[in-house]
């Protein structure tokens, strides 16, 4: 009978090499860090750190739910557009409805879900493919969106229609996710970093995990497997939605106020900090930490460089540089070649 | 093409067509508003004042929005000429872009009416706006008037628009004639611009923690600064200075504590009807000035308190005079806005 | 002609001295010297994971990353002396120096989203010439290319897109396209594996002829009967290394022995067929090729029954029809004398009948999985603990189990099936259901691309399943592979069973002569 | 000899339903169109017809440039800022350098094609996935170019760093690329069409664009037909490149000035109409005509509707529902394409 063969031990320059694209998204990310820390006294600040991780986490949250569509091989344009109906339908119920913070949180979720289960049914019955079908619901749900609140911003204290001035407010309760604070850190950096967690343990560590990621490398033989195919992107499709809303949720008590606008950047951000997770640990498939540790760096890049005073145009320039040198270490200096998925055109 | 006005306002008021000037006593009169953008809540405004007022004297206005795309805006404009209409109006946009094709329009013809656009050559064309430096120098002279000469003071706006980049020739004559400390200018113009310019502030504050003052001329901007004070627990050593006023405005300068101290006041939908009044008279053949500016006023948080002042509608009770209801009417040409 | 032959056989047209290939630290190949000969018809034999298609990359250019050298064409003659060395770094490279190959892989050769013509003359794309694609001029030159197979296709297959062919076709495509270019060496990785005894057979006769037009062909299969038949000279690789290079007569049980490392026997027959127990499985009404009969089958425990059928027998539709994988229509079954009608394979492996596909790299592997994660993806519930969590040691084993108990050649349970060989791959997807203990598995084409070893070895675990009550059903187009290995032979003709026997009642000829009936077939005589 | 197999007719059921995949997309932009003419008289004109054309040129052929990065398989996120980079790069060259229209084109084409060239070293060379390294490449173009102009827009006349007034302005050849006409028809539409036919000729007439198509559906297999996979793809790329410069010199002779913002939205619309170009003519993969299709119904559906008087919000509504219910008939009622027989048993 044949035996197993034995692992003969690496060459060093072999494993050198692996170490730099595993740790070389990283190691620029520390070494910005390092920089930043050591130019700009403010920067080491722990407010400032804990500043960091607040802002970007939206972005990192919408980010994670781009990464569920990315694990079943799809791509979720729709993410901006949710978050920003979730903005526009809190100040809703909050303020004209007069509704308190729960319920406001309770509808927001709701509508994540239903636009994330549009897309599902869109993609998984209907059969058109998911950057098609999230394109659509993109324009669909962002002039609804307008279409509800007029083209207007809500806020609290506005005369409605009939001349009558709105009922509620932007509640305590509602801004606590934007101020509130369990021990030193902030709620948002601890929706943040638990979702992440939360993700990740799906994802790497449970059988449903397993099982969206055999849908996203190759549905058919999923499906040979006895993986329920259709519901498990379904599944991700509306995790992705959730998600989405729960970043539109905290941009909503961060800016207190039924914002129009509100969203309209987060598709781009998100979309990239999910795509940089892809390589920021050398895994070559979306995960929950790489993609946490993208917006990371994007925040550090945005603080740190606004704190050296360079023009916002500069920094565009220096996240571009960043992103590359990243991305060189991590993918020309690999053995094997990584494709990602990111989205079909073609119906599968 | 029918007009979609959803305000009440318009309807009630509206004067039976026959008694209206020649020529807005026949058929609609069809005007083309191509602007530059019609998003965000200072436009949504704007346009559904211009709405109101054009359905109260028989205009049929077709609305085109470029979505702050000039690219599209010229091709709106150029469209908008083809379909041969009355009157054209254009609403902010960029110089170089839609001259030439103004050009085009009053050579066919067309009555040409722009708002807050700076034209080389204004022959034939009404030129309405209002005057950003006024509104700048109202909001700056009470930020020396509270920080006094020599203060640190920052900047948060973005080059490359035209109003901001001539409310930041304003506040540069400011600093330095007041001896101003500016530490820093960061800011920028996205499609989030509230909230994407938290971090940039927020950095600029942990670095600059001493600033007494920032100027943020215009509103979006101004809500992202102010956030970031807040953030940073400075609103007690902080100023915040703004330009533009809305319902969300007023909301953000009253609430417990806000370090936004004063801004720079139209009403916007006002702004759109007075605009749509201007071209109606001078269709009528009663509007003897070609240089329309319509004035601005500075709303402190004090006056706000006092007044106890929640939204743009009582604002306009306490200050009748942002309603323009004195400005460019006739007596068939009432004021109306929504 | 003959004496052409003989004399070219004297020159070698390729020449590998010492050619290694690794990959990472796995080294292998080792030190291979070898001469093909032109007018010669070479044997490459090994077990799976042996090395050959590795070696095949090396020579066609599809992999330049070998060390040593390989000589070819020119370059060898004339130098009597010493060969020029030459190193193959591209695949044009290859082509352009006379040889042509037809990979392993199905998917390596098919572009999806081209036309069936467009794929006959995809090297053109490459090598220059007219710059318009001329639809006309296309499936001209593609006809010409099928006529060397004796296969005219239809204007509509022709311009249909290439990812609609079946595996067969598809490989005959592959092959037809190879041999249009005239090369002056031809390589063959396990070429038959695909086809059915009638196109082996065409191609055989084509191969022939070439070979006496002074080709060097170098060929790999598994089925020493082919090899027999059509073969100068075997070459015997075991664990990358060369052991043995015989001309004919060959001496098949020092072949077998040299591809194993140790004696074997060289025939093997079921001794005692097992009785057909109770049925597990009956199936009814089911239409399986447009315009077929309605067939009836019924499936006992406790034997294993082959299915044997040529290409479009309807087979797979069969199999997938109880697995749930493909709409029942219109046919109704019963498993264990319950109504049995899954909607999907999810029911039907909730039932405990399992499906092994027969196109394994479209339908049994994930890209990038490990060993261990895709023996572990048909049973998450098993492996996975009461919350969910997959418990990654218990993962391992079931890989390990897997890779001891069918002797799959692999470093660790943590390998990627990506790094495994064609035929190792076929042993982890047959292993990871077989272990399951289900109560009915249906092996589709499971031999396809195994080696000898491995195909006692899955044969071997087939009928342990048998025995332990399970139900057993293999299908295959080879006679030989479900003579080897089924208690009870049906035969499938277009749809309909057309000899349903015990093992051991009928011979050989018999059943051939009912594979062969009804489709127009020349019979083979007893 | 072979017996050919007999293709027995199909039904007519299934022939509808390929027609409706076929043609439902142009059904649904017929109908649309047909709406328009009939409600709005000013829409009928030849010139809104000829207007909407020239408004949609440079969506349509930087849509083109993303259609030949589809082709290999892959997609471009910088046609945005390559496009804005050759608006601000034109204005410099005319403006700040004083130079005629065209040495402003020879430019602007040569930056569109480095930048291509940029793209495609990263993803042909250094191996990083094409959506990451275009991304990198967006953030890294317009950076450079806000960089290059300072952050701000040139425009004639304009005061420069020294204190002195810009020497040049947009020369009447440049503009011309705007407002010059070929008998009735401008310049704009004559090169959109023109593209859109070289594009289509190039992918679908000649090998080359065969080889494309195999690159991008199989680059293993092209490979090993000895195909030059890597040079194809960085010929796609570079092939986008300069088609995205051309999107940009049309907006720039369209805007007269250096505007910082042009660009900004063509991104998405570009990938939008060449993803709507996969579908539209049930080709199922990306096609210049498809693309140029796309292209056309945005224009209408911005046409129409703004005709119509209503607000931006409800024109991204109605362009949601309208792309769904297209998508809908184009993937929802087709059928699974399935296994010929071609009939290979022979009798011998
Ligand atoms: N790309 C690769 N990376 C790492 N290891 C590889 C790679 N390709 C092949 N191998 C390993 O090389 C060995 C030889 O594989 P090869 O495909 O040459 O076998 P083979 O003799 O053709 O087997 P089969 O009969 O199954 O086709 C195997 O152990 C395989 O795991
Ligand atoms: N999805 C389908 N739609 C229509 N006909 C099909 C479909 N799949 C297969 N067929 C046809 O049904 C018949 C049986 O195919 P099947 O794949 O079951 O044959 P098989 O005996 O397994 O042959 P092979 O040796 O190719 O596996 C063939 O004629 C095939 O062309
Ligand atoms: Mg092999
Ligand atoms: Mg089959």
């Amino acid at each position: 009978m044949t035996t197993l063969t034995v692992v003969s031990s690496r060459p060093i320059g072999e494993r050198v090499l692996d170490g730099v694209a595993k740790w070389g998204f990283v190691a620029v990310t520390v070494a910005l860090i390092a920089f930043f820390m050591i130019t700009e006294p403010n920067f080491r600040t722990v407010d400032n750190v804990f500043g960091m991780l607040k802002y970007i986490a939206p972005v990192g949250i919408a980010g994670l739910g781009v990464t569920l569509a990315m694990t079943v091989g799809g791509l979720d344009l729709s993410v901006g557009a949710n978050a920003g109906f979730a903005v526009s339908i809190a100040a809703w119920t909050l303020v004209v409805a007069g509704q308190v913070g729960g319920v406001a949180v309770g509808v927001v979720l709701l509508s994540g879900a239903l636009i994330g289960a549009l897309n599902a049914v869109l993609i998984v019955f209907a059969k058109i493919p998911d950057l098609l079908a999230t394109l659509a619901v993109m324009f669909t749900v962002v002039g609804l969106k307008l279409i509800i609140v007029d083209g207007k911003s809500i806020s609290s204290q506005m005369t409605l229609a009939d001349g009558t001035t709105a009922p509620g407010r932007f509640t305590e309760d509602f801004l606590w996710f934007d101020r509130g604070m369990i021990g030193p850190v902030s709620v948002p950096v601890i929706l943040f970093v638990a979702l992440t967690a939360l993700v990740w343990f799906i994802l790497d560590r449970t059988r449903w995990g397993r099982a969206l990621s055999a849908v996203g490398s190759n549905p058919h033989a999923a499906r040979l497997a006895g993986i329920k195919v259709r519901a498990y992107r379904a599944a991700a499709y509306i995790g992705c939605g959730i998600l989405a809303s729960v970043a539109g949720l905290l941009l909503a008590a961060r800016i207190g106020q039924g914002d129009v606008s509100a969203g309209n950047s987060l598709l781009l951000d998100a979309v990239a900090v999910a795509l940089v997770g892809v390589s920021v640990l050398g895994i070559g498939r979306p995960n929950a930490w790489g993609t946490a540790l993208g917006a990371v760096l994007i925040a550090v890049m945005v603080t740190g460089f606004s704190m050296m005073g360079l023009p916002y145009y500069i920094q565009d320039f220096g996240k571009g540089i960043v992103l590359l040198v990243a991305l060189l270490f991590s993918f020309t200096f690999r053995r094997r070649a990584t494709t990602i998925s990111a989205g079909s055109t073609t119906a599968s | 093409a029918q007009q979609t006005t959803s305000t009440d306002a318009a309807s009630a008021t509206t004067v039976p067509v026959a008694d209206l000037h020649e020529p807005f006593n026949g058929d609609p009169v069809e005007v083309a508003l191509v602007q530059q953008s019609g998003a965000g809540d200072y436009f949504t405004a704007w346009t559904a004042g211009a709405n109101a007022q054009a359905a109260a004297i028989n205009i049929d206005l077709t609305v085109t929005d470029a979505r702050n795309d000039n690219a599209k805006q010229a091709s709106d404009l150029e469209q908008a000429i083809a379909s041969n209409p009355d009157a054209i109006i254009i609403d902010h946009g960029q110089t170089d872009t839609l001259e030439p094709r103004i050009r085009d329009a009053v050579d066919a013809g067309i009555p040409v009416i722009v708002y807050d656009l700076a034209l080389e050559d204004t022959d034939g064309v009404i030129v309405t706006s209002q005057s950003d430096a006024s509104m700048a120098s109202g909001v700056l002279d009470q930020l020396i008037a509270d920080v006094g000469e020599g203060a640190n003071v920052g900047l948060v706006s973005a080059e490359g628009f035209a109003p901001l980049d001539r409310r930041k020739a304003v506040w540069d004559e400011y600093v330095t004639d007041n001896d101003l400390n500016e530490q820093f200018f960061v800011g920028e113009v996205t499609e989030s611009t509230a909230t994407d310019n938290i971090p940039l502030v927020d950095a600029a504050l942990k670095q600059y923690p001493d600033t007494q003052a920032i100027f943020a001329p215009y509103d979006e901007i101004t809500k992202g600064v102010v956030q970031a004070v807040i953030q940073n627990n400075l609103q007690d050593s902080v100023k915040v200075y703004g330009i533009d006023i809305s319902n969300a405005d007023i909301e953000v300068m009253i609430a417990d504590g806000s370090p936004w101290v004063a801004t720079s006041a139209t009403d916007p939908a006002a702004i759109g009807a007075a605009v749509v009044r201007a071209l109606a008279l001078s269709l009528a053949g009663e509007l003897d000035e070609t240089d329309v500016q319509f004035p601005a006023i500075t709303v402190t948080q004090d006056f706000l308190l006092e007044n106890d002042i929640t939204n743009v509608s009582q604002l306009r009770d306490a200050e009748p005079s942002l309603l323009l209801d004195d400005v460019v009417v006739a007596d068939w040409l009432p004021a109306v806005s929504s | 002609m003959l004496s052409n032959v003989a004399e070219a056989n004297d020159h070698p047209v390729v020449r590998l001295s010492g050619v290694g290939v690794r990959f990472g630290s796995n080294r292998v190949l080792e030190d291979i010297s070898l001469d093909l000969h032109s007018g010669s018809i070479t044997a490459l034999l090994g077990t799976n994971g042996a090395g050959k298609s590795t070696l095949i990359g090396a020579l066609s250019g599809a992999n330049p990353h070998y060390t040593g050298d390989i000589a070819v064409g020119t370059s060898v003659e004339g130098t009597a002396a010493g060969v020029v060395a030459e190193r193959i770094s591209s695949p044009a490279h290859a082509r352009r120096a006379g040889i042509e190959t037809v990979h392993q892989r199905i998917s390596d050769g098919i572009v999806s989203g081209l036309s069936v013509a467009d794929n006959l003359v995809l090297t053109d794309l490459a090598a220059g010439g007219h710059h318009l694609a001329r639809r006309r001029e296309t499936e001209k030159a593609a006809r010409s290319a099928l006529a060397r197979l004796s296969l005219d296709w239809s204007d509509e297959v022709l311009r249909a897109d290439a990812a609609r062919l079946g595996t067969s076709d598809a490989q005959l495509l592959i092959l037809a396209r190879a041999l249009r270019q005239s090369p002056s060496v031809l390589i063959l990785d396990e070429p038959t594996s695909a086809l059915t005894a009638a196109e082996a057979d065409r191609l055989f006769d084509v191969l022939r002829t070439l070979r006496d037009e002074g080709l060097a062909i170098l060929f790999v299969s598994h089925r020493f009967g082919e090899i027999e038949r059509l073969a100068d000279r075997i070459v015997v690789l075991r664990d990358g290394a060369l052991v043995l290079d015989a001309p004919r007569p060959f001496d098949w049980q020092a072949a077998l022995a040299a591809m194993l490392g140790v004696p074997a026997e060289l025939q093997q027959h079921i001794e005692n067929p097992l009785p057909p127990g109770d049925p597990v499985l009956h199936i009814d009404g089911a239409r399986l090729v447009a315009g077929a009969p309605a067939l009836s089958l019924t499936v006992h425990a406790g034997q294993v029954t082959g299915i044997l059928g040529l290409l479009g027998a309807g087979k797979s539709e069969l199999a997938e029809t109880i697995a749930g994988a493909r709409p029942a229509a219109g046919a109704s079954m019963t498993l264990d004398a319950e109504r049995f009608a899954p909607k999907t394979p999810a029911h039907a492996i909730a039932k405990r009948v399992v499906l092994v596909p027969e196109d394994r790299q479209r339908d049994g592997i994930q890209p990038g999985w490990s060993i261990s994660r895709t023996v572990g993806l048909p049973v998450l519930s098993a492996v996975a603990n009461r919350l969910g969590v997959v418990r990654t040691g218990r993962e391992r084993e079931l890989g390990s189990e897997v890779i001891v108990g069918f002797g799959v050649v692999a470093t660790s349970a943590d390998t990627s099936l990506d790094d495994l060989s064609g035929g190792n791959q076929q042993k982890v997807i047959v292993g990871r259901w077989l272990r399951t203990s289900p109560r009915l598995a249906l092996l589709d084409e499971p031999f396809r691309g195994v080696d000898i070893g491995a195909r006692r070895t899955i044969g071997e675990a087939a009928r342990r399943q048998a025995e332990t009550g399970a139900g057993v059903v293999v299908l295959s187009s080879d006679v030989d592979e479900i003579l080897d290995v089924a208690d009870r032979i049906i035969v499938l003709v277009a749809g309909r069973i057309a000899l349903d026997t015990p093992a051991g009642v009928l011979g050989r000829a018999d059943i051939v002569n009912a594979l062969l009936d009804d489709s127009g077939h020349s019979k083979e005589t007893a």
